[in-house]
């Protein structure tokens, strides 16, 4: 594939991430909302909702301001289009997983920059309780994956893909593991026991206090990109990533929904229990992954 | 009266009624006695009931005898330990309205003593603090809970009313008429 | 032109700044300025194969690959901050002799990255340390000199040591040599690579021995602290990795115990590196003062360059040297960002400061890619060396030393924010109204600085492309590959030409939805969303102190290695009253015992 | 039309100088405009963001809009935290004197098109408040309100009518009470500073 239709595909894939996530959050509105036993919103809701924000006159605090979102969005952006769905894989061989993790995490940064200039100290707070839990449900994380990497020895995610459809889906190889990851997965999605960073009602919906309009549309566009992001690269590193796209569809919706309803029925963490669960239970069971891993697979070289 | 206050209330009356002559009883309810109190002995009486149990200081509330031009001041003790409430009333005249804050028995008592000075214009001798405004804002007549004082007149000052054509019914009505 | 002439035409030009520093103290600055940018030109024109040359015998030098990398870092970093000097306000008449002790502490620098011999690296090494130990303590020598000095001096004695043995034991004391003999005969070979690799490690500031770092950075006046973070610690991994690099051929490899196919003993350093991330992490979120968060900040890199070292792959190695020159050039941005900020605001106490990225956008800018490369984020240098590192610790499967290199990555997150957000974002407190930019002669440096981490971010294979020469010239088997424009890592590769790319690309698109939609309306900094109150004082309207504190509670309780100093500080103090109470007493009679005790002693000692 | 600047907190609007950001709206033709214009009411009739802020009594029949059994979510409408986020402002119930002055200053933050809604007769004419020392008698004279609601605390059922109602008015572009604040916003300010005396108070709990 040459430069050119390379980068072609890549947009497309961040367009098409960015639709199908809009749209799965559109349906798991209407989920949560039949959860509450209340009719809920229609499935393009979520759509109307950024095009009617695109179209309001906010306000902005300064050059930072503005320039931290867009980076935020550009690293959205960036990251999607690396991400390889059903096959299609836009810059082959140059997929791996530490790229994507950083890559989001210029993202994050440029969101914590943006929101932190913002002048609020409601904001700094959500970013310093956003960035808090980050580091607890990142380190297990990674650990998992690294563990992942070492076992298939390699870390491009498609390349992962391939092996799995031979050798059976990780979920087989580290089934703790499966559950570590899901858990952080939940606190990475921000959904309801870990939300402490977006609180409505403690700290007015912490780092987005400030924003409105364009400013609130962009960065709905990039946290939804971004959840694209992470729910499709647990897709691709544990349920086997979907040889066709409607497989992949449908694992990618059952997750997402799966880990909204969760968030739906638990009530929110305060910010210390939210530190310590993550460094007890998901530490703790991801150590004993990678020793059962080394112990089974007879030392992982 | 037999009720479980009883083997509370006995005691107390005893001792006020020993210690504090002029003090009468005014009201005996089933957990709540009220006292009439000369301004002079109040402090007395506060101090023995905070000694004697009655830790906290409920609220202070001031009515307005327009008629006998007077203020009467309610100091509201409570006993967590015993569930008694005693009521210390207390009359002080309505023109110069002073009396001695309370604020070294109770420090509770500076937001209660500076509410009733912006409401009722009571000066509480002794607590520079209470003059100040402390809900009112930027407010500009004489404090409005006292009876002399007239809402209706002073809304109709200040506040633009709706302003409606003297035909009702079907065709009539309320215009809002947006210039 | 060889380097003796380089080094000697730095240490004249170091008396003659003195000389006219006593006259004119800025004509002293302007020299500094001049000598250290020749110096650099002279190197860079040079090359790796400058002219070596010896001395009476005793000091040859030769400039190996590996030491032009670590003198062109240390160059760049030593002539960049001259601009600095230019803008220190008139010096008091000691200040004279700093422009000397600059000079001669560059050109020792030098002298320990090119000497042949151990003797004369060694020799150097101790001229770096008088002269920096005097630059901390300009003015008020305080606590931090002092304890810099002592570490510093541990240091230089356990090496010293190491480089006896190795003369008595080899009969030769040049540096290649004798550590190809000590890797070959198993003698003190085991005592030689500890000694060397501990004095690395207390330059470099790794766990047991860091505790030097925040009080000397803390202290060190502000025209030397990016100089100290930046350069000075550099010297330490130039040690480790001579010894390091030795390790694989050594004796030690043949040992039985073998930890996922690395020597017992690396697998200890590694750990203790890994500790040193950790802990280095978890102080600097806890910090108060901005140098003193940047100092631990500068623990926790450290610890990847020595994992880098450590683990001997050829992958991880090119990332320790990359990681080495963005850490260089991140810290010292920092260091001088900060005083510029200290400068303009007279502290650099972080809950005193806030919103001066409104009154200087330009020193915030820098100091936004230098964070970015301390964390490790894409468009900068310090994404491509986390990645290497991060790559071949996965290969490896080291999973405890991953596991501290993750969290530490993660943790720069935090702590980068933390002083990102109490010093430029937030509120602008009413005093620092009226800040100005820093002046022009500071901001030269910081862009110039900024932008090379900026543009070996965005292109690093010349650079990886030398390291791998740096590894041929150490001797290792196989260097890292770069085809065309990607890192080949053993598990995937990068092209960070590429990732730039997509992220321009990305912020075309962003840009373009963001002119597209209608124009914001521009508000001051205290019209927020304060709940409808009104608040009028933005000193209380900002969020700076104990800034973490849900994750602080977590590890409170931790002990700290400075108390574990303390206790020793106090065994060695029982020690001395104990002899002084025996040899020292106003009685006679005792001393008189003893010391016909020790002279029986002496005479039958070998019969008993 | 001169470029006016809005209120800022370091220098207090002086009575006389008032300016306002009139939307210099890009002169494109007429009818690409419009047409953009219509298409751009249809998203904001149907994402309206409702601010979570109770100022009166009738506050206490949101809570039955939201949940399951009027659920306003169906029209598109939820509550956020903050002005900057919503785009309604519930005036729900009498307005006093303290609470006009937050409600200034919560909806000068919200961003345009923005759109008041206010609860029962407390609005219209004071309501059974009229006569208190506190309570303000004309809403519309401080704010520019698009929809009454009738009812002392209306039923859930009136609520969802309203904003049924509030829907159409702004699908058909009628809903234009932000754009009537920034025409004849001296208008608006001198009542509100006859009224509240100054919004932006200053004494011993805000210095």
């Amino acid at each position: 594939m040459n430069a050119l239709q390379s980068i072609g595909t890549g947009l497309g894939m961040a367009l098409f991430g960015w639709l199908l996530q809009t749209t799965i959050s559109g349906v798991t509105r209407k989920v949560i909302a039949r959860i509450q036993k209340r009719r809920g919103p229609v499935w393009y809701q979520n759509f109307r909702d950024i095009m009617k924000l695109l179209n309001k006159r906010s306000v902005t605090h300064g050059w930072a301001f503005d320039f931290g979102l867009l980076v935020a969005l550009a690293g959205a952006i960036g990251t999607a289009m690396f991400m390889p769905v059903a096959g299609i894989v836009a810059f082959k061989g140059f997929d791996n997983f530490f790229m994507i993790i950083y890559l989001a995490a210029l993202g994050v940064f440029g969101r914590a920059l943006s929101s932190g200039s913002s002048g609020n100290p409601l904001a700094t707070i959500g970013v310093m309780r956003g960035l808090t839990q980050n580091i607890g449900y990142k380190v297990p994380y990674m650990l998992l994956v690294i563990a992942l990497i070492s076992y298939y020895r390699t870390s491009s995610i498609s390349e992962i893909v391939e092996l799995q459809r031979v050798s059976g889906w990780s979920v087989l190889v580290m089934p703790l593991g499966f559950v570590v990851a899901f858990i952080s997965l939940h606190g990475m999605l921000g959904k309801k026991p870990f939300d402490t960073y977006l609180a409505p009602a403690e700290i007015a919906s912490g780092p987005l206090v400030e924003y409105g309009g364009k400013q609130l549309g962009i960065l709905m566009i990039a946290h939804e990109l971004s959840v694209f992001i992470e729910v499709s690269l647990f897709v691709n590193l544990f349920l086997g990533g979907g040889a066709t796209l409607p497989e992949f569809l449908l694992k990618y919706a059952f997750i997402y929904i799966l880990s909204s309803s969760l968030g739906a029925v638990m009530g929110r963490f305060r910010i210390e229990q939210v530190v310590r669960f993550y460094y007890k239970v998901p530490i703790a069971l991801t150590i004993v992954q990678i020793l059962m891993l080394a112990v089974m697979r007879g030392g992982v070289r | 009266m037999t009720n479980s206050m009883n083997n509370v209330k006995a005691p107390l009356l005893a001792q006020i009624g020993a210690l504090f002559p002029e003090v009468r009883l005014k009201k005996d309810r089933d957990r709540e006695i009220t006292f009439e109190v000369q301004p002079r002995d109040l402090h007395q009486v506060l101090t023995y009931l905070k000694n004697a149990g009655w830790r906290q200081l409920s609220m202070i509330s001031c009515v307005d005898w327009i008629e006998d031009g007077q203020f009467e001041l309610v100091y509201n003790v409570f006993d967590w330990t015993q569930g008694l409430r005693v009521l210390l009333s207390m009359k002080i005249d309505r023109g110069e309205a002073q009396a001695m804050t309370i604020i070294n028995l109770f420090d509770g008592a500076m937001y209660y003593e500076r509410e009733i000075h912006e409401f009722f214009g009571v000066v509480f001798l002794g607590n520079e603090d209470a003059l100040k405004s402390l809900f009112l804002e930027r407010w500009d007549d004489i404090p409005p809970l006292r009876k002399d004082f007239d809402s209706r007149a002073y809304s109709d000052k200040k506040y633009v009313k709706r302003f409606y054509d003297p035909v009702y019914g079907p065709q009539g009505g309320a215009s809002f008429e947006r210039s | 032109m060889n380097i003796i002439h380089l080094i000697l035409g730095l240490f004249l030009a170091g008396i003659a700044a003195y000389g006219i520093g006593r006259l004119k103290p800025a004509a002293a600055s302007w020299l500094t300025l001049a000598a250290s940018w020749a110096a650099l030109l002279i190197l860079f024109l040079g090359g790796d194969t400058l002219a070596g040359g010896n001395a009476w015998g005793l000091l040859a030098f030769k400039m190996t690959p590996l030491g032009w990398f670590f003198s062109m870092t240390l160059l760049f970093v030593y002539s960049t901050n001259t601009f600095f000097n230019l803008s220190v306000p008139a010096a008091p008449t000691r200040q004279a002799a700093y422009p000397m002790l600059y000079l001669i502490s560059l050109a020792s620098t030098i002298g320990v990255f090119s000497a042949e011999n151990w003797l004369a690296l060694f020799i150097f090494w101790e001229i770096v340390l008088w002269s920096s130990t005097f630059m901390i303590g300009f003015g008020k020598p305080g606590r931090g000199s002092i304890i810099y000095f002592g570490m510093s001096l541990l240091g230089s004695f356990m090496m010293l040591f190491a480089i006896l043995v190795m003369g008595t034991a080899y009969q030769t004391f040049e540096v290649k040599g004798a550590l190809m003999a000590a890797a070959q005969s198993p003698g003190p070979a085991l005592l030689v690579f500890l000694l060397m690799l501990f004095s690395a490690m207390v330059k470099l500031g790794i766990t047991p021995f860091h505790i030097w770092m925040p009080e000397a950075y803390h202290e060190a006046p502000d025209h030397f602290a990016p100089v100290l973070a930046g350069g000075l610690s550099k010297l330490g991994a130039f040690t480790a990795l001579m010894v390091t690099s030795f390790l694989p051929a050594s004796t030690l490899m043949a040992q039985p115990w073998q930890v996922r196919g690395l020597p017992l003993l690396t697998y200890i350093l590694l750990t203790v590196s890994a500790v040193s991330i950790v802990i280095g992490t978890l102080m600097a979120i806890k910090q108060e003062d901005a140098k003193k968060l940047l100092a631990y900040s500068s623990v926790a890199n450290s610890g990847y360059i020595m994992i880098g070292m450590l683990m001997g792959t050829p992958m991880s190695v090119s990332g320790a040297l990359v990681h080495l020159l963005a850490h260089a050039l991140a810290t010292t941005v920092t260091f001088m960002v900060m005083a510029a900020v200290a400068r303009q605001t007279g502290t650099t106490r972080m809950d005193e400061l806030g919103g001066l990225l409104h009154r200087m956008p330009i020193t915030f800018l820098a100091f936004l890619t230098a964070i970015l490369s301390l964390v490790g984020l894409p468009p900068m240098l310090g994404f491509v060396s986390k990645w290497l590192i991060l790559q071949s610790l996965a290969s490896q499967g080291l999973f405890l030393v991953a596991a501290a290199a993750i969290f530490g990555s993660i943790g720069s997150l935090l702590y980068a924010f933390r002083i990102l957000s109490t010093v430029f974002l937030g509120q602008l407190k009413p005093k620092h109204r009226q800040v100005r930019e820093a002046p022009a002669v500071l901001l030269i440096p910081l862009l110039l600085l900024s932008g090379v981490t900026l543009v070996l971010g965005i292109y690093p294979y010349g650079l990886v492309q030398y390291t791998a020469k740096i590894e041929n010239s150490l001797g290792f088997a196989d260097t890292v590959q770069i085809t065309g424009l990607s890192i080949q890592g053993n598990n995937g590769n990068l092209n960070a030409l590429l990732i730039m790319g997509a992220f321009a690309i990305g912020f075309l698109i962003a840009l373009g939805i963001f002119l597209k939609a209608p124009k914001s309306r521009k508000v001051d900094l205290m019209d927020t969303y304060t709940g409808g109150e009104f608040i009028y004082s933005p000193e209380l309207y900002s969020y700076s102190t104990n800034f973490f504190a849900p994750l602080e509670r977590v590890y409170a309780g931790l002990p700290e290695i400075s108390r574990l100093y303390e206790a020793l500080a106090n065994r060695v103090r029982d020690l001395g009253t104990l002899v002084q109470y025996l040899f020292f007493s106003p009685l006679p009679s005792r001393t008189a015992l003893l010391i016909s005790v020790v002279t029986i002693l002496l005479i039958w000692g070998e019969a008993i | 039309m001169p470029k006016k600047e809005r209120p800022s907190r370091f220098h207090p609007v002086s009575h006389t100088m008032q300016t306002v950001e009139v939307p210099t709206e890009k002169i494109s033709p007429q009818e690409q405009a419009e047409a953009w214009e219509k298409i751009a009411h249809y998203f904001r009739a149907n994402s309206l963001w409702m601010l979570n802020y109770c100022t009166g009594c009738c506050a206490i029949e949101l809570p039955l809009v939201m949940t399951s059994q009027y659920d306003m979510e169906r029209l598109g409408m939820m509550p956020m935290a903050t002005p900057r986020q919503a785009d309604i402002l519930l005036v729900t119930g009498y307005a006093s004197l303290k609470t006009l002055r937050r409600l200034i200053y919560t909806y000068e933050q919200m961003g345009t098109p923005k759109y008041v809604v206010a609860f029962g007769p407390c609005a219209v004419n004071g309501g059974i408040y009229h006569d208190a020392y506190a309570v303000l008698n004309r809403l519309d004279l401080y704010l520019p309100v698009d929809l009454y609601i009738a009812g002392c605390m209306p039923k859930p059922e009136a609520v969802m009518n309203g904003f049924k109602r509030l829907i159409e008015l702004i699908e058909s572009g009628q809903a234009t009470g932000w754009k009537d604040y920034e025409r004849r916003f001296d208008w608006y300010k001198s009542n509100q500073l006859e009224a509240v005396g100054e919004v932006y108070i200053h004494d011993e709990f805000h210095e």
